[in-house]
């Protein structure tokens, strides 16, 4: 499917990222859904939106080859799908995931942190420099955007970019 | 002065002179002052050691270690001291030299010139005092990179592609292979250590023996083997103290002393003649020894027939160190001497030429030597040597070189030799006769250039600067010297070419 | 008994291939597509299939969230892909941003944000610099 | 109970995303995506309750806010009259672009 | 400060409602912090006053609710007649409605009130009416738009 | 104090830098914000020599972030390996600064200085972080705040050049999927293991064995990496990037931030996949290895046909990568170490080459080959210092270069193949092409008319001096290095027994 | 006895909300252009997400969910009919008519002034 | 009168409950889903959403810029140090139990996550702001009689 317009491709990935945390929800996951509601259909939606409307919202058909990409796909879903092969059954409970540090962090939160949320016990204690490193993520990106969009200049108003552009 | 300070203040003099040279970037005479001075001392230093050496010592120091095991270090053989003393001597001579020539020629850039001069000078001690491959080897590259600006010298597009072509080839072969033989050797032996007798021996399969002296051979490429000779009539470019540098005092006689060190410090003279390793060496120096010959008598340059006439008697050193056999390793290690003398001695009359008259081509050279007749006559002297005559030094390298071909019954070698002399009579005398007997000089002063004339205020062709004919002179009667004189060069080489003392008369 | 166990394996596979499927489709966007924002968009499908692919070896039948409840016997879900994914997505939302804003300044810069017309653009620009130095 | 309710609402999911496909103007699209965004409120919900744990409508309410600032900020981002130009010439105009019955 | 105070108030049984955790001593805590800074950003915002916080809303606004609860039941079941008619037959119109609201608080219950019942839609808020889009004939009934418009009003504000 | 902290010292090499990064935006202040960068990149390396000093004799240090033991907590782990790592890291990173002090406040409008020094921290933190990490997320966590720093960093160079813009998107790109597939593979080995404590996955892949999982893991690791390293043919980004990036990013980036990748690489390759596993030395023989070669080539090749130094810099630095891929590729513990000691040694050359260029850049204002016409004589320090570089680029000795290439050549001599020992040298006289066609314009070409003799400012010239210096000290005295490098190798081949003991603890 | 009730209110609930969903969902599709469609969306956000909601809440009892509940239910009440006119107005305003409009205009005027 | 006096007086009317649900979910994230980040994201839609309503000017008013990059820089301190102040107690980074007593290690992880909590909340609310009014910044300007 080829969608040429842009905003029509930037509803649609809010819409895969609403569609992705329901499913979240319903594999448990209730912390990424939140996260991926808040992220996936908020804020990339609202910035995605915020470029558009300041870039072309039609995209230009493409002029190079589209076989090499397709290679590129076609080889690492191949690679995927091997490897896919040997992974444990969904769901099963005596995979090795669910084996040896897991079980460990359900049995010990309730003691060792005492919160309900062991998700919150992981993020914030157990691997809570992760998530430091996660907010450092957050503050670069925020610092980049700051230095990129720095000093703006209101830029040319739409009519103008349009006759420019036809 | 222990030994060891000497040996480091061979290398650090000339090395440390260069901050002196840049500083007296705007004083010529002084800075001249500062090159004639180092020069001279460093040949004090030498001579110095050259004394000990004789008696038999083996003065050694040792830097530090770049790699664990792998040291930068040095110790004086025979060899190396041949070496050493040639190339300190002849410094002073090609110092005076330049002055007459560089300030005769306005040449720009002088400062640089000194300098770049003063670390190939410290590079040359490096390589004959190196105690081991891998020091060698760094001054070896020390060398190349200091001598490309010296080629360079001119910075017009032709000074520019022959540097090129020079550093190409060099930086090539050495890199290319040279290294890799280097730390095949390391791998193989463990040590980079020059020692008699050599270091390989049971340390790597006969078969592949060829194969690594094919690497050393051609990676050594100073030594001009063919089909790595190009790059020295390409750096015929370079002014002319530059070239006698290149043929006589450092560049050509590392490359030979490289290729004799490895030849009896790596492999060894029996290890080659019992595996027959360097056998194909033999004969590809003896086709590098004709060829270049028959090249030479096609040239009409004088510089560049004289840059043909150094690849064919780099060749000898090199047929010498292949015959695997001790007269010929006396042979080449003397030759290192006599071709050093005779060459630079013929480089600096080329020089000398071009200074008075700016002409380049033997054709255009007709009746010059009864105008110039102290340059033609240190280029006859010159010349002969190089063919072999009697009483100059050049007749004792050839005739020991003949011995070693026949030593080893290789008839076909004496052949190549004999042969070879004959082409050095053909290329090297008709320059001397066109001076003396062919043309008339006197109408020739308008063939320059009347801007050339107006600008170096010459009325007429006379002989060049002082400073440009007293330097020939000097070597040519050193060519004389050395036919006496060969003697010392024996006793000192006597321990390398014959380590089990067996020394035929 | 062969078919039971295709049946098996194709059932607890199953979201393993549809979560690559989405993958590649992402990827697939990001290698072919010219226009920069649906590179990012492209990004994102791929990077959010990729999550996927993590909460669901989270799962376990018959699991809960992991959340404690008064029920001791409860079986939870792994929490800890869970952890990471929330980390990730966090990554994620950081790049897309940084992405856009770069996709603005370019359009500021370029007045396009096809990639064709870009590298037109910066060939020119290479030309023009060649030109003007000369001799070379 | 729970598994009909959640199917009327995938289907009407589905339907929505039809026309969010189709378009064809922006507004059509617009008002696809918000009120997909009405159903996967109940979705999400309703899977709480699929799965036995219904106290996590915190997600539910989050959708519903971020629904509502979307669409203002999709007409905010994108001024009117601009947007009646950038979509398929045939959008253009007052014809909504479809034949008259 | 009676709006800053009742929003606080409000939010704080919002946070109640919401947190469940009435015996908490420290999220009742920051519960309270919580409430102090809303209401302050509010008031940085210059939102607290009688449109955010509409006090002078009659009680009689939740017998409106109702009212319009039913109204939208039965829009909404004439709007599916329509759409599962076969032929659906349609008769768009824009038609222009007065809204004599004094309040905008007033206005937006009133255009809400007809967008939220289906078949009729504010599309544009003029001076003192709004232009609005009815699906059918049906839809457009003026009367009944002023009706509620007349609801509205008796509830909009306590003079 | 200072002593209690000692424990800590792991953690606080990353989170130093880290808190500094918010702080330098807190205060606003460009001088201050510098101030404080520099402070705590001189502590950071001061702690990386600590750690590295108390780790040379081959001891682990374990850190447990949070108090909670591995595998449950995010542990640090500091051998010899990720010492080095650290260590050249945060030498680099300290040099800079003052560097990028100077020629950001010329370039850039004083209100982005702080919000640069900010970026730079972060990218500084975050290549820390990688390095210092045993935990296979964190890794990944990590990866990210270097890369968004650093397509920050490239960004900056929309001042001077648009197209920086558009190399960062492309950066930004090409890290993203990269980083994805280095996700992908951690949650494949997730999967089959239950754990992402790195030494806690060595010891249980172990015993899941050679299955598709790790299989695909391993290759999504390798090309995940490989895309952050510049592995041929996934350095699509790099040349833009390093080309139209501030110089002071270039020079950090390229000494540090590939070289990060390819630890990771390393890490993974030798630690958590070391088993018996047949897909990893197929891939190496038949992939990476190859790869490496035409890397080699094909890059050293472009890198001779480009117009602009940075950009020729840059596609030198892709055929680096590819010499230290090359030696990992022989999987010997000679070959690590090779490829380990080039990690050092590129680092230090090309921070020395990017400098030099930035310095030239902040003079003339371009770093285009024509631009750079007889800057040899206008900027005779700053020259001097790029050749010095240069010469080490191609391996000349006494420069790092030389050492790589030893050891390189050396470790493929020891597994056999005289083919590869010969292919380095062939590629690095590719390098000689491409430095000489640099010296050349900047020493033998008239400098255009009107060009001052103005050397760039002492705080650009003095890091880029200091790092010339390494290159020759460690060129003249490898011990240092090559223990560190051996140290390190040895490290990651046996972090597998250490692995056992951590799990146990 | 009372959840028995619950449940067979919250059935009643699900069936009338699922109903409404899937005819405004239909009506989004069949409805000829974006004017009428407005009103199938409005089906969607009223009758048939209050009514889901409503079911939810049976089942709920009287609990936290059942308050969260309320709250989305009053959030989708203040806001869908806000967000409904945003999109309208812009259309509105762009210049977007109905198809097939019925321009009496004059009528509507008359009954205007006659009221 | 304005043009958008539905989206106004509706907005004013939602922004204080979605700041108090923001904090809602900031302070319980130890017990539902949600945390620092949620939250920090739906503080920071209650802002962009005024900003959407009445204009940056406003916003940046409201919150100037300089306040959101103090922001965004004091919520990674506040994280880095909490982290930080185990070390006067001779513990590792980020180990809670520094904040409090020896016999109440859980304590001290609660106290621990709240503050890591409220850091994680701090910068990313502070910079989906600053994110937002860069962007908004570049958009060319609407006025009111646009939409
Ligand atoms: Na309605
Ligand atoms: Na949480």
């Amino acid at each position: 499917m080829k969608l040429r317009n842009l905003f029509a491709v930037v509803m649609l990935s809010g819409v895969f990222s609403l569609l992705s945390a329901s499913l979240f929800v319903a594999m448990d996951a209730v912390d990424v859904a939140f996260t991926e509601a808040a992220v996936g259909a908020g804020i990339s939606t609202v910035l995605m939106l915020g470029t558009m409307a300041i870039t072309r919202q039609e995209e230009k058909p493409a002029q190079h080859s589209r076989a090499l990409p397709f290679l590129v796909v076609l080889v690492t879903g191949g690679a995927l799908l091997y490897g896919t092969a040997d992974l444990p059954p969904f769901g099963a409970l005596d995979t090795p995931v669910q084996q040896h540090v897991a079980p460990e962090y359900i049995e010990r939160t309730p003691t060792e942190i005492d919160v309900p949320n062991i998700v919150t016990a992981i993020l914030a204690s157990y691997r809570g420099y992760d998530t430091l490193g996660e907010v450092v993520v957050i503050f670069t990106a925020g610092i980049a955007v700051i230095v990129l969009l720095h000093g703006s200049s209101r830029p040319r108003r739409r009519e103008e970019d349009e006759e420019a552009e036809s | 002065m222990s030994p060891e300070l000497a040996i480091t203040l061979t290398i650090l003099l000339p090395a440390s002179a260069t901050v002196l040279l840049a500083l007296m970037d705007k004083r010529p005479n002084l800075r001249e002052a500062v090159s004639l001075i180092t020069a001279g001392v460093l040949f004090f230093i030498v001579f110095g050691l050259f004394e000990t050496v004789l008696d038999g010592a083996r003065p050694a120091a040792h830097w530090f270690d770049v790699i664990p095991g792998l040291s930068l270090s040095f110790e004086i053989e025979p060899l190396g001291m041949l070496f050493g003393v040639v190339a300190a001597g002849l410094w002073i001579v090609t110092a005076l030299y330049s002055i007459g020539y560089m300030r005769g020629n306005n040449e720009a850039n002088q400062t640089r010139f000194y300098i770049c001069f003063a670390i190939a000078i410290s590079a040359a001690m490096g390589i004959a005092f190196a105690a081991n491959m891998f020091t060698l080897f760094i001054f070896y590259e020390v060398l190349t990179l200091s001598t490309y600006p010296l080629v360079a010298h001119k910075e017009t597009a032709d000074a520019r592609r022959g540097a090129r072509t020079y550093l190409a080839i060099l930086i090539t072969t050495s890199i290319g292979f040279q290294l890799v033989a280097i730390i095949w050797t390391w791998v193989a032996a463990g040590t980079l250590d020059f020692e008699i007798g050599g270091i390989l021996t049971d340390k790597i399969e006969p078969t592949l023996l060829p194969f690594l002296l094919a690497l050393y051979a051609f990676g050594i490429g100073k030594a001009a083997l063919m089909p790595f000779h190009r790059w020295l009539p390409a750096a015929m470019v370079a002014p002319t103290p530059v070239s006698a540098l290149l043929h006589a005092v450092a560049v050509v006689k590392a490359g030979v002393f490289t290729m004799l060190k490895v030849g009896v410090y790596i492999f060894g003279i029996d290890l080659l003649s019992t595996t027959g390793a360097a056998d194909w060496l033999m004969w590809l120096a003896a086709f590098s020894i004709l060829a270049a010959s028959i090249v030479a008598m096609t040239k009409d340059n004088l510089k560049a027939r004289l840059a043909y006439s150094t690849i064919s008697q780099l060749s000898y050193i090199t047929l010498g160190m292949a015959l695997a056999t001790s007269l010929g390793v006396m042979g080449g290690a003397m030759h290192i001497a006599m071709h050093a003398m005779g060459k630079i001695t013929l480089f600096m009359c080329a020089g000398a030429i071009y200074v008075a008259t700016h002409k380049t081509e033997i054709s255009d050279m007709d009746g010059l030597g009864r105008l110039m007749p102290f340059t033609y006559g240190a280029f006859f002297i010159g010349a002969l040597s190089i063919i072999g005559l009697p009483p100059l030094g050049g007749a004792w390298s050839k005739w020991y070189l003949m011995l070693g071909a026949a030593d080893t019954g290789q008839i076909a070698m004496m052949v190549v030799f004999m042969a070879s002399s004959l082409l050095n009579i053909a290329y090297l005398l008709p320059v001397v006769a066109r001076g003396f007997f062919m043309g008339n000089s006197v109408p020739m002063a308008h063939s320059l250039g009347a801007a050339a004339v107006h600008a170096k205020g010459m009325k007429a062709i006379r002989e060049a600067p002082l400073w440009c004919v007293i330097p020939p002179c000097l070597t040519a009667f050193g060519c004389v010297l050395l036919f006496f004189y060969a003697g010392e060069i024996y006793t000192l080489i006597e321990p390398v070419a014959f380590p089990k003392g067996a020394a035929p008369s | 008994m062969w078919d039971e166990m295709t049946a098996e394996f194709f059932v607890g596979h199953y979201n393993y291939w549809m979560t690559v499927v989405l993958m590649m489709i992402g990827l697939y966007v990001v290698v072919s597509r010219g226009n920069l924002v649906k590179k990012i968009v492209g990004l994102n499908l791929f990077q959010t299939s990729v999550f996927m692919l993590y909460i669901s070896m989270a799962k376990i039948l018959g699991g809960t969230a992991p959340i404690l409840t008064d029920n001791p016997d409860e079986v939870y879900s792994n929490p800890l892909p869970h952890v990471l994914i929330l980390t990730a997505i966090v990554v994620g939302v950081a790049t897309t941003a940084l992405g856009l804003a770069l996709i603005i300044r370019i359009r500021e810069s370029f007045d396009t944000i096809e990639e064709d017309e870009i590298f037109e653009i910066e060939q020119q620009m290479a030309k023009n610099a060649t030109s003007s130095v000369g001799d070379r | 109970m729970f598994i009909a309710a959640t199917l009327a609402v995938s289907v009407t999911m589905a339907l929505i995303l039809i026309r969010a496909f189709l378009g064809p103007t922006l507004y059509d699209r617009v008002l696809a995506v918000n009120a997909f965004g009405t159903v996967t409120v109940l979705i999400i919900g309703l899977i709480g309750f699929l799965t036995e744990r219904p106290e996590f409508l915190d997600i539910a309410l989050l959708y519903a806010l971020i629904n509502f600032v979307g669409t203002i900020a999709i007409l905010k981002f994108f001024r009117y009259r601009a947007l009646g130009r950038t979509s398929s010439p045939a959008d253009a105009g007052t014809n909504g672009g479809q034949p008259n019955d | 400060m009676i709006h800053a105070v009742s929003m606080g108030l409000g939010l704080f049984g919002l946070w109640l409602l919401l947190s469940g955790f009435l015996d908490n001593t420290l999220l009742l805590g920051l519960g309270v912090f919580s409430c102090v800074i809303c209401v302050y950003i509010a008031a940085r915002m210059e939102v607290v006053d009688h449109e955010a916080v509409p006090l002078q809303l009659k009680f009689g606004v939740i017998g409106y609710l109702l009212w319009l609860s039913a109204e939208i039941g039965k829009a909404n079941w004439a709007v599916t007649k329509v759409i599962l008619s076969p032929r659906m037959r349609l008769q768009q119109r824009m038609i222009t409605v007065p809204a004599g609201q004094q309040t905008d608080v007033g206005r937006v219950t009133f255009a809400n009130s007809i967008t939220l019942t289906p078949g009729t839609i504010t599309v544009e808020t003029q001076h003192n009416s709004f232009v609005v889009h009815a699906l059918t004939d049906d839809a457009a009934d003026f009367d009944a738009l002023n009706d509620m418009g007349a609801r509205v009003s008796a509830v909009e504000s306590r003079t | 104090m200072l002593s209690s902290l000692t424990p800590h010292l792991p953690v606080l090499q990353v989170v130093v830098p880290l808190m500094a990064a918010p702080l330098c935006t807190l205060i606003g202040n460009r001088h201050l914000a510098w101030t404080i960068a520099f402070i705590t990149a001189l502590a950071a390396f001061v702690v990386s020599a600590l750690l590295l000093g108390s780790v040379l004799d081959g001891s682990v240090i374990s850190y447990h972030l949070g108090g909670w033991a591995p595998p449950w907590g995010i542990e640090y782990r500091i051998d010899a390996a990720n010492a080095f790592v650290l260590f050249i890291v945060s030498l680099i990173g300290v040099l800079v600064l003052p560097y990028a002090r100077q020629s950001i406040e010329h370039e850039f409008e004083a209100s982005t200085h702080t919000y640069f020094y900010t970026c730079y921290l972060l990218c500084l933190t975050g290549l820390l972080g990688v390095a210092a990490t045993g935990d296979a997320f964190n890794v990944f966590v990590f990866l990210e705040i270097s890369s968004l720093a650093t397509y920050a960093l490239v960004a900056f160079g929309a001042r001077r050049d648009k197209r920086a813009l558009t190399a960062a998107y492309n950066y930004l790109i090409m890290g993203t999927i990269g980083a994805t597939f280095f996700v992908i593979g951690i949650g494949f080995l997730y999967m089959v293991t239950g754990t992402l404590n790195m030494a806690d996955l060595a010891v249980r892949l172990a015993e899941v064995g050679d299955t598709r999982v790790t299989r695909v893991a391993f290759v999504f690791i390798l090309v995940g990496m490989g895309l952050k390293l510049a592995m041929f043919p996934l350095h699509l980004w790099l040349p833009n990037a390093y080309n139209y990036a501030p110089s002071a990013v270039t020079a950090f980036l390229a000494a540090t931030a590939t070289k990060v990748a390819l630890y990771v690489l390393l890490r993974f390759t030798f630690t958590v996949f070391q088993f018996d596993f047949p897909v990893q030395e197929l891939t190496f023989e038949y992939v990476v290895m190859p790869l490496a070669l035409v890397a080699m080539f094909a890059a050293s090749i472009a890198a001779v046909f480009q117009q602009d130094v940075k950009r020729l810099l840059a596609y030198s630095s892709i055929a680096q990568v590819g010499y230290m891929l090359l030696g990992v590729a022989l999987l010997s513990e000679a070959g690590l170490t090779a490829g380990i000691i080039h990690l050092f040694n590129h680092a230090v050359t090309k921070g020395a080459l990017f400098l030099a260029v930035g310095c030239f850049v902040y003079q003339i204002g371009s770093s285009r080959l024509g631009d750079l016409k007889g800057i040899g004589k206008t900027m005779p320090w700053t020259t001097a210092a790029f050749v010095a570089g240069g010469l080490s680029l191609i391996g000349v000795p006494l420069t790092v270069g030389f050492i790589s290439k030893w050891y390189l050549i050396q470790a493929s001599l020891q597994t056999g193949s005289l083919w590869i020992a010969g292919l380095i040298v062939a590629s690095s006289l590719i390098a000689v092409v491409y430095v000489w066609r640099i010296v050349e314009v900047a020493y033998l070409e008239p400098a255009p008319e009107g060009r001052a003799n103005k050397e760039a400012p002492l705080a650009m010239i003095l890091p880029t001096y200091a790092l010339v210096a390494a290159s020759l000290y460690f060129g003249i005295n490898s011990e240092l290095t090559s223990s560190a490098a051996s140290q390190a190798a040895t490290a990651l081949y046996s972090a597998t027994d250490l692995a056992s003991e951590g799990a146990a603890q | 006895m009372i959840d028995l009730a619950l449940d067979i209110a919250s059935w009643i609930s699900f069936a009338l909300g699922g109903f409404f969903l899937i005819v405004g969902a239909i009506g989004m599709i069949r409805l000829p252009d974006f004017w009428s469609r407005l009103h199938g969306a409005g089906v969607i956000d009223t009758a048939g997400a209050e009514l889901i909601l409503l079911g939810m809440i049976f089942q709920a009892g009287l609990t936290q969910v059942t308050i969260k509940l309320i709250l989305i239910g009053l959030f989708v009440f203040l806001t869908s009919p806000t967000g409904t006119h945003a999109v309208a107005n812009a259309a509105f305003v762009a210049g977007l008519r109905p198809l097939g409009e019925v321009k009496k205009r004059d009528e509507d005027k008359k009954k205007g002034a006659t009221s | 009168m304005d043009h958008h006096f539905i989206l106004r007086v509706v907005a004013k009317m939602l922004m204080p409950p979605i700041m108090l649900y923001a904090l809602y979910v900031q302070f319980h994230g130890d017990f539902g889903p949600g945390g620092g980040f949620q939250a920090g994201v739906i503080f920071a839609v209650a802002f962009i959403l005024y900003a959407l309503v009445f204009g940056l000017d406003s916003l940046r008013r409201v919150a100037p810029p300089a306040i959101v990059r103090a922001g965004v820089a004091l919520g990674v301190l506040l994280y880095a140090g909490t982290g930080a102040y185990s070390f006067f107690k001779g513990k590792n980074y980020l180990d809670y139990s520094a904040l409090a007593d020896a016999d109440h290690a859980v304590g001290g992880q609660h106290l621990g996550i709240l503050l890591v909590e409220a850091g994680v909340g701090l910068t990313v609310a502070s910079v989906m702001i600053a994110v937002f009014m860069a962007f908004a910044a570049r958009a060319p300007e609407i006025k009111d009689t646009d939409w």
